[in-house]
């Protein structure tokens, strides 16, 4: 059992059980840097697999940006426990565990016995994630898409300045 | 072909333009005019089957082709007129008496508004014109029309007071009982197409008089034994119907509620033999079906006593006509189950002469007495009809059967025939002849003789009737004297049975068919003489009897008892036939009405839409309008799919 | 859609005319003018039909008689012919028009443009459903037929209007889906459509040639069969699908039931002949009974409840449904004569039941009743009416001498001849007919007249007009029934090949 | 490493996240939990893309995963900002981030 | 290509617009103006097979007469709801051009989903067609009902947008032959398919199926339709739905085509849940828009048709579904917009006082039903043969047929309004309905009608 293994069970489980205090913590703020963790963990293994780019990226947009603005909006309103709804429905609460659990279940129990299984997943060697190689396919194959982006970057733009504008 | 009887088609014509001229000009004839057309169409036709008659006569008779009413790949039914000795007879027997009826009308029906008055002789043309189509048919469907269409004119008649309900009901009745009648007829057609594909008397009629055993072959190979069996119970079904045989003569008394003049044409003369010329027309089927003769005698005999007995105990003189009308019929299919047809349509003749004369006769009394039809409130007439009572006393004893009056020769025949087959018939057959002699005489007496028994002021209107109802009167007594002799007996006189002669073509294959099948013996002289003597003394004493008995009647108020009661009331027939057919018919209908169609039937479809509706209003419910909850629906379809796709 | 086979004939005169003067009725604004000008364009119609009768001659169904190519790749075209049986519904249709006009003549309807606009164009999709040759094109009329009629009844109907119009509709509708599930089933089993040329237009064809040509296995037959059946059950209607059909009577404007129980029942019975029989004879050999029994059923059931009713309209419309019942299982005997026998009395029982229909609009339009029990004596004030509701109520009772008697005559014979028990059940039905009808003519126009009915007069001249025509027609068909005969005689000899 | 543990990891994530959606009721968690499933997503992309380098022959082959995961960022972020735009504006009329609160619209 | 770029650029054009336009109503004629090139210049490409642009999109999007048709109507409808409607766009809020720009993005999203041929393109297609939308769901801010469509609109979007990442990655995963996005390359012959592609086949399929809101992934869309700004939900409801279905359609047939026996069952059930759901909920409702908004799924039951059995007459019919269904749906969104009272009452009597507007109302509902004579019956018919025709499921096709049946009952509850009752209160309208309204009203109409005699005039384009 070489190293990366034993960071890979270590990435995986802190991932799994951050994943879970965000669902479970009752403070959106604990949430939060549950989630902050978990991307971390998310991160890591993008490292194990070599994929360096979308490691960086992952932290920096995810992690950084997105889970940042997460906060803004707690802090912006004040959220903690108390003022969390509580799941009073019972149905629902019970149910959606079930029910999710059991997706799981489903999908584990349909994927035990696939062809797939015994494909290996090359860890820490190739270069396929290395920035410059990214770089390089995304901005000669993918212009388009990167180009295209942009209209909902515009929109998404659009719509954050005309619903938080205050009305004159 | 040139056939002088191409002509023929005049002979329904011209009533046909009677009842068009009548009818749409009502409003503007004057009643003398549209009497005056209405009769002398009449006359005017029977002078055309006076010279029909003698050209069948001397043997010129022909099936006449006018056109196609029918003519497809599967049925062809050519419109065509058949003259022949047994229809030239009846065209006779109608325009005869069907004229003299017309006259008589003219005065009886005097006192109505013109335009009912045209009215009245428009019907009485119409009714001409279908019953003189109804026996010059070429084929079933030609006869059926006329058939439906005398129907038609008996409910028109009935009801011609149409003001009075009871009239209405009577013509109503009239009309379903022969439609059930007419359900046994088309029947019998539609056997007859679907096996012979044709409904010509063609095959079995007079018009292949020559092949005569052939055509016996044909239909044998065509029709099994039980075919002609049933083919030939429901035409009999149908002419029960038209001839008020039982189950259904229960029609014809109520019927009486017509004017006189059409009780005398229609419901005695003429229409009511329909049946027994339909059925002497298909004699061969007939007498191929021994069965089904022997069950038009039994029902005849039956019907023949069952109405002699109620005619015991009736007070209205027509209804006393009426029941003797019935018994009369019953006579005549008696003849048709015993095979003598001859005998059938000769009384058929005498009856038509002697009943008219009688109808007419108490159509002149209740003119007398100012629509009076209670014999308890008549009595003495005598003195003041002269007339009226003489022809009324001929016609008495014309259908009591006192020789030499017309009706004794064709009775007679018809008794002899019976005898011929089974003995037991013709027991009953004379004593229905002596109940006959009774109630006749006892109509008689309680009309003519005795004393006054009515109210002043009627009294002092009696009157005799004016010479238009005279003349008929005298006509019709002559003919029912002397009618019979037409048919007199070979004991009497050789060679004296000349409408046997006369009708032995349309007779002549069944004749020989029974002679192959059971050859008779002919009745020794002796045998008939005797049997003639019984019925003639019995009918005399029953006459004296009645005569004393009645000659000196008092209105009695007590309530009759016992079999009277029941003789009364006709055997309670209208009452059981309302308990078993009218009354379950009815509340059978109410129930589909109220219960399977609005609940049931209708009930289900309005059902499904309110499912709709209610199932719409719970998926409504699906709808929680909590994200939550949506989701979570759409997760657990998400594990279905999955579950179908993976695992199943 | 090349120009050489563009040519207008009969059948199109039959359906573009009333279409057109329809659309054109709608712009007017003057009831006088409306009136005036749908009748006129009603007897134009009726010329047409009459120039047809006589000059196409007398030939089996064929879809070429004009073909103007439709949606090319789907193999659909506008193709109608006029076989006999087309001649004489088209003629059935064109002659009830004016008929039902003129008798409703004095009726005031408001937006009278758009009833009688509404009324044309139910005319002009009749026509085309009698016309059709292409399924498609037949399923487009079959619809067309009712919308009008939907908004006719809904707008200008009786009290309970709407209800009953909407659950006419939906059943209709219901059932004609079904059929167009039919259709396209067939259709994707017929034959490719190759041009002159020989190269391939479409890969099926909604020609009828092609729906008949098709092969069916027994299976796909029968429950074909019953897609089919269905719908035109609906229609005729057939016991136990015609609950729909005294409720509409019953509330829409006589003038539309007119038209609903003259001609538009002929729809169902018209489908059956022209379309069901011949697609799917093995079917039609295997379910006859059941369809028998059920019409059978039908017509006692009917007749039955007919003796209860006590308000006109639905006293006539029950016994509409026994002659339909009637007519349906004769068909379904597929008996030459029995068929014979169907043909003219699609054609006598429409013109009967108008007449009676205009009977008793008159009576309500003058009383405002119709309930048989209100009603007594009408015949003191009103002779001529009497006179001529005898001989409509007799002629529909089938008396001889009237145009119904030949009709059922073959079709009851018929009947006999496929089995003789239904024949017999059937067969109850003429007394009861005799019974209903004689207890409403007795009830309604004999005996005393009530103060009600005293107050009738007689009627006018062009209703006079309408109902002697009717009258004189029913003589007139009933003593020379002969040229119907020949009218349809190709129909039926080309539809009983099939099941000889 | 097996690629079937990814598989496994990434549905773990993805399942926590599905009960997370359905369970909770504030806005913004839920969003969160979104977030997490989009991660799970990611993870398995990258994955794959690793065993098609192993296994497909081209240099680049597998790349078109990993760019494609940059892409699904891209559109996150996109969401995030209409999402939280949204979240807020609904704050700002209630001052509820209860999904439950707003109920007007049902049946 | 030329669509997409221009409707791109014309929605930057119209975000700055907004700094310059001093008039309320200039956005509107600028917008028109837009829509007109682009239509222009999508026509061009359409018959010219050429575009303005020469862009090395590394096949990434595929353009051909089917996708270019549906592109033309889906701008024609647009240009036709900007017509009816610019100025009840105006009144939903204060940043019109804002509202305009979002939409050419939406047409942008639409037509990138309509031409993908890699699932990244679709990916990224359904997204710039979504976000938009969850911003119009929004833009009436100061509505509560509003607020919420949008919330839930947003946060299932979102949900589903996961579903569908997850399927695309199971998708890549399971393909071990050729591993691509391309969705050429997806479809890997006949046969049983890997688990792993199946897992992700399902995963599409209900993300598809939630964007076309096909039950029981349907939930967001009434509460969405309903809660949104009228405007918007008509354009939703219609041009966005049928982009949605496009979307579908050539994802399954394209990639999953050959292996279509093996998903065939599951767009069974969910087709037939759709149509069940989608017609009995309609039944009920008092409210015509939220009516709409279940019939709206109703009609996405019988697109789904034509996902179920996938074949030349489905391809046909799909388009001209979209031209049937999006032109009736706009008109009567059009008519419902005018009325202050958007429950079946506000209805009554409309005949007397509008009779133009219920004409046209009327022939709108018909098409929705499907009566002949009207471009929904071809729609249908089209839709009933291609499922007739696949052979399999013929249970489906009668259930089909009969949900038609009840639809009729709750278009006809509205029909019957119109013309057989009477006006409970006399004003129930805006009163500011210009005569070119009416004109407009009447040539969609008019259009209607001729497609449905002639439905050539759409499907000869598929052929072109």
């Amino acid at each position: 059992m070489g190293v990366t293994q034993i960071l890979f069970w270590f990435l995986s489980a802190l991932a799994v059980i951050s994943a879970i205090m965000v669902v479970a913590s009752k403070n959106p703020v604990y949430s939060i840097l549950a989630l902050i963790v978990t991307f971390f963990a998310i991160s890591g293994h993008y490292v194990l697999l070599n994929a360096q780019f979308l490691a960086i990226v992952n932290i920096i947009v995810y992690a950084g940006a997105i889970m940042v603005l997460f906060l803004f909006v707690v802090m912006l309103m004040n959220l903690n426990a108390d003022s969390e709804p509580p799941q009073k429905n019972k149905y629902i609460l019970y149910g959606g565990t079930i029910a999710g659990a059991s997706l799981l279940l489903v999908l584990v129990a349909a994927l035990k016995q696939t062809a797939t299984a015994d494909q290996m997943v090359e860890t820490n060697v190739g270069h396929i994630g290395l920035i410059q190689n990214l770089g390089k396919i995304l901005f000669t194959d993918y212009v388009f898409p990167f180009e295209i982006s942009s209209v909902l970057f515009l929109s998404a733009m659009i719509g954050a300045v005309i619903i938080s504008k205050k009305e004159a | 072909m040139s056939n002088t009887l191409q002509i023929v088609w005049l002979i329904p014509f011209l009533p046909l333009i009677g009842f068009l001229i009548n009818g749409l000009g009502r409003k503007q004839l004057s009643k003398t005019l549209s009497g005056f057309i209405g009769s002398s169409v009449i006359l005017a036709s029977f002078l055309i089957c006076v010279f029909v008659f003698f050209q069948v006569k001397n043997g010129n008779t022909a099936i006449v082709h006018y056109f196609d009413f029918i003519n497809t790949a599967s049925l062809k039914v050519g419109f065509d007129f058949q003259i022949d000795q047994l229809s030239s007879l009846f065209l006779l027997i109608i325009t005869g008496v069907g004229f003299l009826i017309h006259i008589y009308s003219t005065s009886y029906m005097h006192d109505e508004e013109s335009k009912d008055f045209a009215k009245f002789f428009a019907y009485l043309n119409l009714f001409v014109f279908s019953m003189l189509l109804l026996v010059m048919g070429g084929n079933y469907i030609i006869m059926f029309i006329g058939w439906e269409g005398v129907g038609l004119c008996s409910y028109l008649l009935i009801g011609f007071w149409f003001k009075d309900n009871s009239n209405n009901d009577a013509a109503k009745k009239a009309f379903v009982m022969n439609r059930i009648g007419d359900f046994g007829f088309l029947l019998a057609v539609f056997w007859l197409i679907a096996k012979l594909g044709t409904v010509n008397y063609g095959l079995h009629g007079v018009a292949s008089g020559s092949e005569d055993i052939g055509v016996l072959t044909i239909l044998y190979s065509k029709l099994s034994t039980f075919d002609i069996t049933g083919i030939t119970l429901l035409l009999f079904v149908g002419a029960t119907g038209k001839s008020a045989q039982i189950p259904l003569y229960t029609w014809l008394p109520d019927a009486m509620a017509g004017p006189t003049p059409v009780s005398a044409l229609i419901h005695a003369a003429t229409m009511v033999t329909a049946g027994i010329y339909m059925i002497a027309r298909s004699n061969i089927l007939f007498t191929m079906a021994p069965f089904t003769q022997c069950v038009i005698a039994v029902i005849g005999l039956a019907t023949a006593l069952v109405a002699a007995t109620i005619a015991l105990q009736q007070n209205d003189i027509k209804k006393v006509l009426a029941y003797s009308t019935v018994s009369q019929l019953g006579y005549m299919f008696l003849a048709l189950g015993v095979g003598a047809y001859t005998g059938a349509v000769f009384h058929v003749m005498t009856h038509a002469f002697f009943k008219a004369l009688l109808f007419l006769g108490a159509g002149s009394v209740i003119h007398a007495m100012g629509g009076e039809q209670d014999m308890r409130n008549m009595g003495g007439l005598k003195k003041h009809m002269s007339i009226t009572h003489i022809t009324f006393l001929l016609g008495c004893l014309t259908i009591a059967g006192m020789p030499p009056f017309a009706a004794f020769f064709s009775k007679d025949q018809i008794l002899a025939a019976a005898y011929e087959s089974n003995p037991v018939y013709w027991v009953v057959g004379v004593l229905t002849a002596f109940i006959t002699a009774f109630y006749m005489f006892r109509l008689y007496g309680m009309t003519f003789l005795g004393k006054f028994r009515g109210t002043h002021d009627q009294e002092h209107h009696l009157h005799e009737s004016p010479s238009a109802i005279t003349l008929p009167l005298i006509i019709l007594a002559i003919l029912s004297v002397i009618g019979g002799w037409i048919g007199i007996p070979e004991v009497f006189m050789h060679g004296g049975d000349r409408l046997e002669a006369f009708l032995e073509p349309v007779f002549a294959k069944s004749n020989a068919l029974v002679a192959s099948l059971h050859p008779t013996h002919e009745l020794s002289h002796s045998t008939e003489y005797a049997l003639m003597a019984v019925s003639v003394v019995g009918a005399l004493i029953a006459i004296v009897y009645a005569w004393n008995k009645f000659s000196k009647y008092q209105k009695s108020t007590a309530e009759e008892t016992g079999l009277g009661k029941i003789l009364a009331n006709k055997w309670y027939v209208d009452e059981f036939y309302n308990a078993i057919i009218v009354k379950p018919m009815q509340s059978i209908a109410g129930f589909l009405n109220n219960v399977v169609e609005k609940k049931g039937i209708d009930g289900f479809v309005n059902g499904v839409g309110k499912a709709v509706n209610y199932s719409s209003r719970q998926f409504r419910l699906l709808q929680t309008g909590q994200v939550s909850a949506y989701m979570l629906l759409m997760v657990v379809a998400t594990l279905i799919l999955f579950i179908i796709q993976l695992f199943l | 859609m090349d120009p050489q086979n563009i040519s207008i004939t009969f059948p199109h005169l039959l359906i573009f005319v009333p279409l057109l003067a329809g659309l054109v009725t709608f712009l007017f604004k003057k009831e006088a003018t409306v009136k005036y000008w749908s009748l006129f364009s009603c007897v134009i119609t009726l010329l047409i039909s009459l120039l047809s009768l006589y000059y196409s001659n007398n030939k089996a169904l064929s879809g070429l008689d004009f073909n103007y190519v439709w949606l090319p790749h789907i193999g659909a075209s506008f193709s109608v012919s006029l076989d006999g049986m087309a001649r004489l519904l088209t003629f059935l249709t064109a002659v009830s028009f004016p008929l039902i006009i003129t008798a409703t003549f004095k009726n005031q309807y408001k937006n009278s443009n758009i009833f009688y606009g509404l009324l044309l164009l139910t005319q002009a999709g009749l026509m085309g459903v009698f016309l059709a040759s292409d399924a498609l094109l037949f399923y487009f009329f079959w619809e067309l037929a009712i919308i009008p009629v939907y908004f006719l009844c809904s707008r200008w109907g009786g009290e309970k209007r709407m209800a009953a119009t909407f659950k006419f509709f939906i059943y209709t509708f219901t059932g004609s889906l079904l059929m167009l599930i039919g259709i396209i089933y067939v259709y994707l089993h017929t034959a490719a459509v190759h041009d002159r040329a020989g190269a391939l237009i479409s890969e099926h064809s909604f020609a009828i040639s092609y729906f008949y040509a098709a092969e069916l296995s027994a299976p796909q037959q029968n429950f074909l069969f019953w897609l089919f059946f269905i719908a035109f059950a609906i229609k005729m209607p057939v016991f136990p699908f015609h609950t729909w059909q005294p409720d509409t009577y019953e509330q829409s404007p006589t003038a539309v039931t007119m038209v609903l129980s003259g001609v538009m029942v002929k729809m169902g019975l018209f489908g059956v002949i022209r379309w069901l029989l011949p697609m799917f004879p093995q079917a039609v050999l295997k379910f006859d009974m059941i369809v028998i029994m059920l019409s059978v059923i039908g017509i006692l059931y009917a007749s039955l409840i007919a003796v209860r009713q006590d308000d006109l309209k639905r006293l006539v419309a029950y016994s509409s449904i026994a002659h339909i019942g009637l007519m349906c299982a004769t068909i379904f005997t597929t008996k030459q004569i029995g068929m014979e026998g169907v043909m003219i009395q699609m054609f006598n029982h429409g013109i009967n039941i108008i007449g009676l229909w205009i009977v008793i609009e008159l009576i309500e339009k003058q009383l405002g009743v119709r309930k048989i029990s209100e009603l007594s004596g009408v015949a003191h004030d009103a002779p001529i009416l009497t006179i001529m509701l005898v001989v409509i109520a007799f002629a529909n009772i089938a008396l001889p001498l009237t145009n119904s008697f030949v009709g059922e005559f073959m079709m009851f014979s018929g009947l006999f001849q496929f089995n003789v028990w239904f024949a017999v059940a059937a067969l109850i039905s003429i007394i009861l007919a005799a019974v209903y009808t004689l207890n409403m003519v007795q009830k309604v126009f004999y005996g005393q007249a009530n103060p009600l009915a005293a107050t009738i007069k007689e009627i006018s001249v062009n209703e006079q007009i309408a109902l002697g025509i009717i009258v004189v027609a029913i003589f007139v068909t009933g003593i020379y029934p002969q040229p119907l005969f020949d009218l349809t005689n190709d129909t039926v000899m080309q539809l009983i090949t099939k099941f000889k | 490493m097996p690629i079937n543990y990814y598989i496994f990891l990434a549905l773990a994530l993805f399942s926590i996240g599905v009960v997370g959606v359905l369970t909770r009721r504030n806005a913004i968690i839920i969003f969160m939990c979104i977030e997490l499933m989009l991660n799970a997503a990611n993870l398995l992309l990258v994955a794959f893309s690793k065993t098609h380098e192993a296994t497909a022959s081209l240099a680049t082959s597998g790349s078109d995963a990993q760019i494609f995961v940059f892409f699904i960022m891209v559109v996150a972020a996109a969401e995030v900002t209409v999402g939280l735009a949204i979240i807020v504006m609904m704050y700002r009329n209630t001052h509820s981030i209860d999904v439950n609160f707003l109920n007007r619209l049902k049946n | 290509m030329n669509a997409i770029i221009i409707t791109a650029v014309w929605g930057i054009i119209m975000m700055f617009g907004g700094v310059f336009f001093k008039e309320k109503s200039t956005p509107k004629y600028w917008a028109i103006g837009g829509l007109i090139i682009a239509i222009i210049a999508n026509c061009y490409e359409l018959v010219k097979q050429e575009t303005f642009f020469t862009i090395d999109i590394k096949e990434m999007l595929v353009f051909n007469s089917f996708n270019l048709t549906f592109i033309t109507i889906a701008l024609l409808c647009t240009l036709l709801l900007f017509l009816l409607n610019g100025r009840d766009i105006e009144k939903v809020g204060n940043n019109v051009s804002e509202y305009f720009a979002l939409i050419f993005f939406v047409l942008c999203g639409a037509s990138i989903a309509a031409t993908f041929n890699t699932l990244l393109t679709l990916f990224l297609g359904i997204e710039i067609l979504s976000i938009p939308l969850y911003i119009l769901t929004a833009s009436d801010k100061r509505n509560l009902k509003s607020n919420e469509a949008a919330l839930k609109y947003f946060l299932m979007g979102a949900f589903s947008t996961g579903i569908l990442l997850m399927g695309i990655a199971f998708l890549y995963g399971g393909n071990t032959a050729t591993p691509s996005f391309y969705i050429s390359n997806l479809n890997i012959g006949e046969g049983k398919m890997p688990i792993m592609m199946a897992i992700g086949l399902v995963f599409v399929l209900i993300a598809m199926s939630f964007k076309v809101s096909a039950a029981p992934f349907h939930f967001w869309a009434p509460d969405v339709y309903d809660g949104a700004p009228t405007v918007f939900t008509s354009f939703m409801t219609t041009i966005v739905k049928a982009a949605g279905f496009i979307a579908f359609i050539r994802l399954f047939a394209y990639s999953f085509g050959n292996v279509h026996a093996q998903w065939q069952m599951l767009i069974a059930i969910i087709t037939a849940a759709t149509l069940l759901i989608g017609n009995i909920t309609a039944v009920f409702q008092q409210s015509v828009k939220r009516m709409l908004a279940y019939s709206s799924i109703a009609q996405a039951g019988f697109m789904l048709l034509s996902i179920f059995a996938i074949n030349q007459f489905a391809r046909e019919g799909i388009v001209l579904y979209a031209a049937a269904y999006s032109l009736a749906t706009i008109g009567l969104f059009a008519i419902l917009i005018k009325m202050n009272d958007y429950t079946i009452d506000g209805f009554n009597g409309l005949a007397k006082q509008q009779p133009v507007l219920a004409f046209t109302a009327t022939v709108f509902l018909f098409s929705l039903t499907g009566i002949p004579l009207t471009a929904g019956f071809q729609a249908k018919l089209y839709m009933l043969i291609a499922a007739v025709k696949d052979g399999h499921q013929h249970w489906l096709v009668i259930l089909a047929v009969l949900c038609a049946a009840i639809s009729a009952y709750y278009y006809f509850k509205i029909i019957q309004a119109i013309y057989f009752k009477e006006a409970s209160s006399p004003d129930n309208y805006d009163w500011d309905i210009l005569p070119s309204f009416k004109i407009l009203l009447i040539i969609t109409a008019a259009l209607i009608i001729i497609i449905g005699l002639f439905p050539t005039l759409i499907t000869d384009w598929l052929h072109y």
